[in-house]
């Protein structure tokens, strides 16, 4: 385990500090709602989607440092997309949080994600910075466009 | 030894670990009510233990049995010393309190509930002194009433009397609050539970250690307690109550030691502590519990207690010099345990960025979910202290956290 | 340690307290089926995780408790990967066989246990695996059904096919026989359970640490052991079986570390292995016994098999040259257990005398009164091997039989 | 713990070889039984009286040279006593077993009991030695004279 220190990114810290598109959507497609009742995180997802394009994606809730600054990055990210590029980009982040960094990975994708590196070498944040991800994957992949809680 | 009722202790000797480096700096562990560290002492007697007398116990008759034997009986003999407890009760060694707990809920279960009883418990219990609970009053129909707390995290006496009647059977509170510190008047508990004829258990994990026990000055019918937490090994933990009850309470786990005679019609069971201990017994864990209790009662239960009644009220005051931290926890009887919140930081992050100072403190629930629910935080952080800290450590600890209100301003 | 191929091996110089010496003369040390001794590494992993990483478990942000959290889940692969099972079991620690079994009996009971279903075991089990099936049986009005032995000591296996049915829903059988030495055809035996839609648990307390173990090859769902028995540390077990099975199972002991969520009104449960592992887990024993798995492994389970045969093979021929001694246990595939009787001198008085030379073995019903039922004796002598047992332990032994001849002649 | 040689003085071994007043009485007034399932000792005890006095005692069963042997020398001691006097002799018996040696013990009542002294070091072998003497002991104490197993 190394210095927790480099875990706070700059980046991080700005987007645990001043979330983006904090708040309820008015009429969202999807509520999703992500929690790991093991720490208390709690957040709800909000997603409106046209077709297969993701147009307009909230959160709220509560969480540590990197759960927040992860969904708030998510919903940056992921907006615009389309759900299979959502899925590419979650299946990245995930296997950089898993796994020993490459060579390939600053230039990837992953773009501002790669300040989630260091979370790799703390075990139990990998949860955190995976937990709304996680829960925003379980509904992209399911077929029905219902609203459904996922842990 | 002597230098307890100093601040600045040197206690930290007889701890190896203590001398260990994290992220280079030196550990200050303050994640005491997670579990204790442990003294040499502790480490040779395992030792001695494993090298010099190890064997299985009972019904052996060659020399190393008998010693090992000896050597275990005498320890459950020094554990009901420790509490207090004379040859009316018995001590059983169980896995450890939520051991302790399960099994006295199994056995008071089939003895004395009936649907509608009622087993009453505290708004401030860790989950082992309230699942096993719950599942007792799901299987039985009993129904669990909880005892409210004030913000200041004290029990409601008037409301405990309230809810205490001719149906409450079982009265299950802890001694001691592991995340507010708060020291619960179990004498008054327990009396005005006997006097309803309800029976008493006193979830001890925070107090054995810090606070002199006597189980018949208490008044309770139970007393448990975990070896980890007391400075010894891991892996045992003690269930100390009335022989007379434990002998008409249904056997817990069975198999060998806990059997009279066995034949695959019939098998009649032994009376306590046996009955109790089915299988080959932790027997290296209950003399390391034994070296840690000559430990503690050499240190000095009161020395210790105000030793850390010292650095409570020193880190009480210094903490609030933080900017935005909220304790968590004030009752006017506490032990040395802070739980705090810090305004804009998480918990967790609290805990990960101390650490890379080589603080040791615990964020998180400290499954007592319901606590948490009550002041509505989904979490807290928590230092909580044992017989080898110091002001330092405590000085330490304001430092870090100022640093980290410097990180999440 | 390439010495084990030969009678006289080395590895004594690996174990402590075989250095030591009893009444004068050293320690010879035949009771290995009730516990083994610690080879130093177990002794040394034990004392650096209590000088060096000591913490909680779960949930702990800090180093050390990081640092317990990844040796813990490191010992729980080891284990598995040491029985042979791959992720679809899951590896429970338990306090040892004996709580591993009852955890089965509970879990297994509420989930598939109607009136008149039966349960198979057999004439050799141990008392640990027996009377918790028994209570089961008188809870759900299930049967208990017995697998009858012929005089060597080797299951009837037409009687096991004649008794096993439609109704048999759980098959428990040891592995290896404590007081027969007895290796029960188990893959035989799990195949024809399966076949019948029976779940089988093997209780392995007697050869995890002599014969080479894949639960997978034998077929079995569960396997249980105890660490103690196998050079490892006292107060912990393993459960191995089928992780969806296991899930679907009611929990064991509740309290912390097994929930995913508490309030008062409804608890919610992890899945396995957390589900059974409430309250704080026995961290060094788990730590313990991998450092035992590995001095296993390193040794060779095939190299200690086969010097354990050889010492059997040669202890067998010798004790016959002792006048009236009966060697209770004849099975064609046997370890290293070498129980016996001697005409006129009863086994307590045996143990007794030999003690006397510093031999350690046990005598009694060794937890089996069922089966001294059968062999109407009241209690057998014991001499047990261990991989550290060499050809001069067995001459001690013998010549030490010899003197008990002279004064009980 | 000591050298358990000592333990089987040749008394002991002598009437564990062959023991006393083994086997049944033709009318016993009682019979009792004394077990140790925990080791499987097993004796039955024949026990006559006369008003007050023991008139005939035998044993029959099975267990250990210390049991056994102790079982034969009480029948020879007590046949003739009273219970009184029989239970006196029983209470200085299992003080014996259970205490530091004093020097009156040697010019004591015990007699040949003394070659049970060496028991005391033997923590495990204490119960083999008063076993038979305890059940008897609890139907002295009794007052019905009526057969009663006892453990
Ligand atoms: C065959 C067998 N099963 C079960 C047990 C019980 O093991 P433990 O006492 O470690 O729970 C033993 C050992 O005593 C045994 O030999
Ligand atoms: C108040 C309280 N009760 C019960 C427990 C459970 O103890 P253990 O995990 O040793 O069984 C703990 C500690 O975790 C505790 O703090």
């Amino acid at each position: 385990m190394s210095n927790s220190h480099h875990l706070y990114e700059k980046i991080i810290l700005d987007h645990n500090r001043a979330p983006r598109n904090f708040g309820k959507l008015p009429s969202p497609d999807i509520i999703v709602e992500a929690s790991n009742p093991l720490c208390g995180d709690t957040f709800q997802i909000y997603l409106q989607l046209d077709g297969n394009v993701i147009q307009a994606l909230h959160f709220e809730g509560n969480g540590c440092a990197i759960s927040k600054a992860s969904a708030s990055l998510m919903t940056t990210l992921l907006k615009g997309k389309t759900k299979s590029e959502a899925q590419n980009l979650l299946e990245s982040f995930q296997t950089m949080l898993n796994s020993e960094p490459t060579e390939s990975m600053e230039e990837s994708e992953l773009g501002e994600l790669v300040a989630f590196s260091e979370v790799r070498k703390f075990p139990m944040r990998i949860k955190c910075a995976a937990l709304t991800w996680r829960a925003l994957d379980s509904v992209l992949s399911s077929d029905e466009s219902c609203t459904h809680p996922t842990k | 030894m002597a230098k307890l009722t100093d601040y600045n202790n040197n206690l930290q000797n007889d701890f190896p670990i203590l001398g260990k480096k994290i992220h280079g700096t030196p550990l200050i562990y303050l994640d005491n009510a997670a579990t204790t560290q442990k003294p040499q002492c502790v480490i040779d007697a395992l030792v001695r233990f494993y090298s010099e007398e190890n064997s299985n116990v009972h019904r052996g008759l060659h020399y190393l049995s008998q010693v090992a034997t000896e050597h275990y009986e005498a320890a459950r003999k020094r554990v009901t010393s420790f509490l207090g407890a004379d040859d009316t009760y018995s001590t059983i060694f169980t896995s450890g309190v939520t051991e302790a707990i399960n099994l006295a809920a199994h056995g008071l279960g089939t003895l004395l509930l009936k649907p509608k009883d009622e087993i009453l418990i505290t708004q401030m219990e860790h989950h082992s002194n309230i699942i096993p609970w719950q599942l007792l009053c799901e299987k039985t129909g009993a129904q669990l009433r909880i005892i409210p707390i004030s913000d200041a995290g004290e029990l409601l006496m008037e409301e405990f009397e309230r809810l205490l009647n001719a149906r409450t059977k079982i009265v299950a509170v802890t001694h001691v609050s592991n995340v507010l510190g708060t020291v619960n008047p179990i004498r008054e508990i327990c009396s005005k539970a006997k006097e309803q004829g309800a029976i008493s258990l006193i979830d001890g994990a925070q107090s054995a250690a810090h606070l002199n026990i006597n189980i018949q000055d208490i008044g309770a019918d139970f007393f448990v307690c975990s070896a980890h937490k007391m400075y010894g090994p891991t892996g045992i933990g003690v269930l100390c109550g009335p022989a007379e009850l434990l002998n008409r309470m249904s056997p817990y786990q069975s198999g060998s030691g806990m059997v009279e005679s066995v034949t695959f019609e019939k098998t009649s069971f032994r009376t306590v502590p046996d009955k109790f201990e089915a299988g080959t017994p932790h027997i290296a864990g209950a003399i390391g519990l034994t070296a840690a209790l000559d430990y503690l009662s050499d240190t000095g239960m009161d020395a210790i207690e105000s030793h850390e009644q010292q650095l409570l009220a020193y880190g009480t005051k210094v903490l609030t010099s933080v900017e935005g931290l909220r304790i968590i926890g004030n009752a006017k009887k506490k032990t040395g345990v802070l739980s705090f919140t810090l305004e804009n930081v998480h918990p967790h992050d609290i805990a990960q960025l101390l650490d890379n100072d080589g603080i040791a403190i615990r964020s998180g629930h400290h499954c007592a979910q319901p606590l948490m629910q009550f002041y509505h935080v989904p979490a807290t952080a928590r230092a909580s202290l044992g017989i080898y800290n110091s002001k330092q450590d405590i000085d330490s600890l304001v430092n870090a956290l100022h640093t980290v209100r410097e990180v999440f301003p």
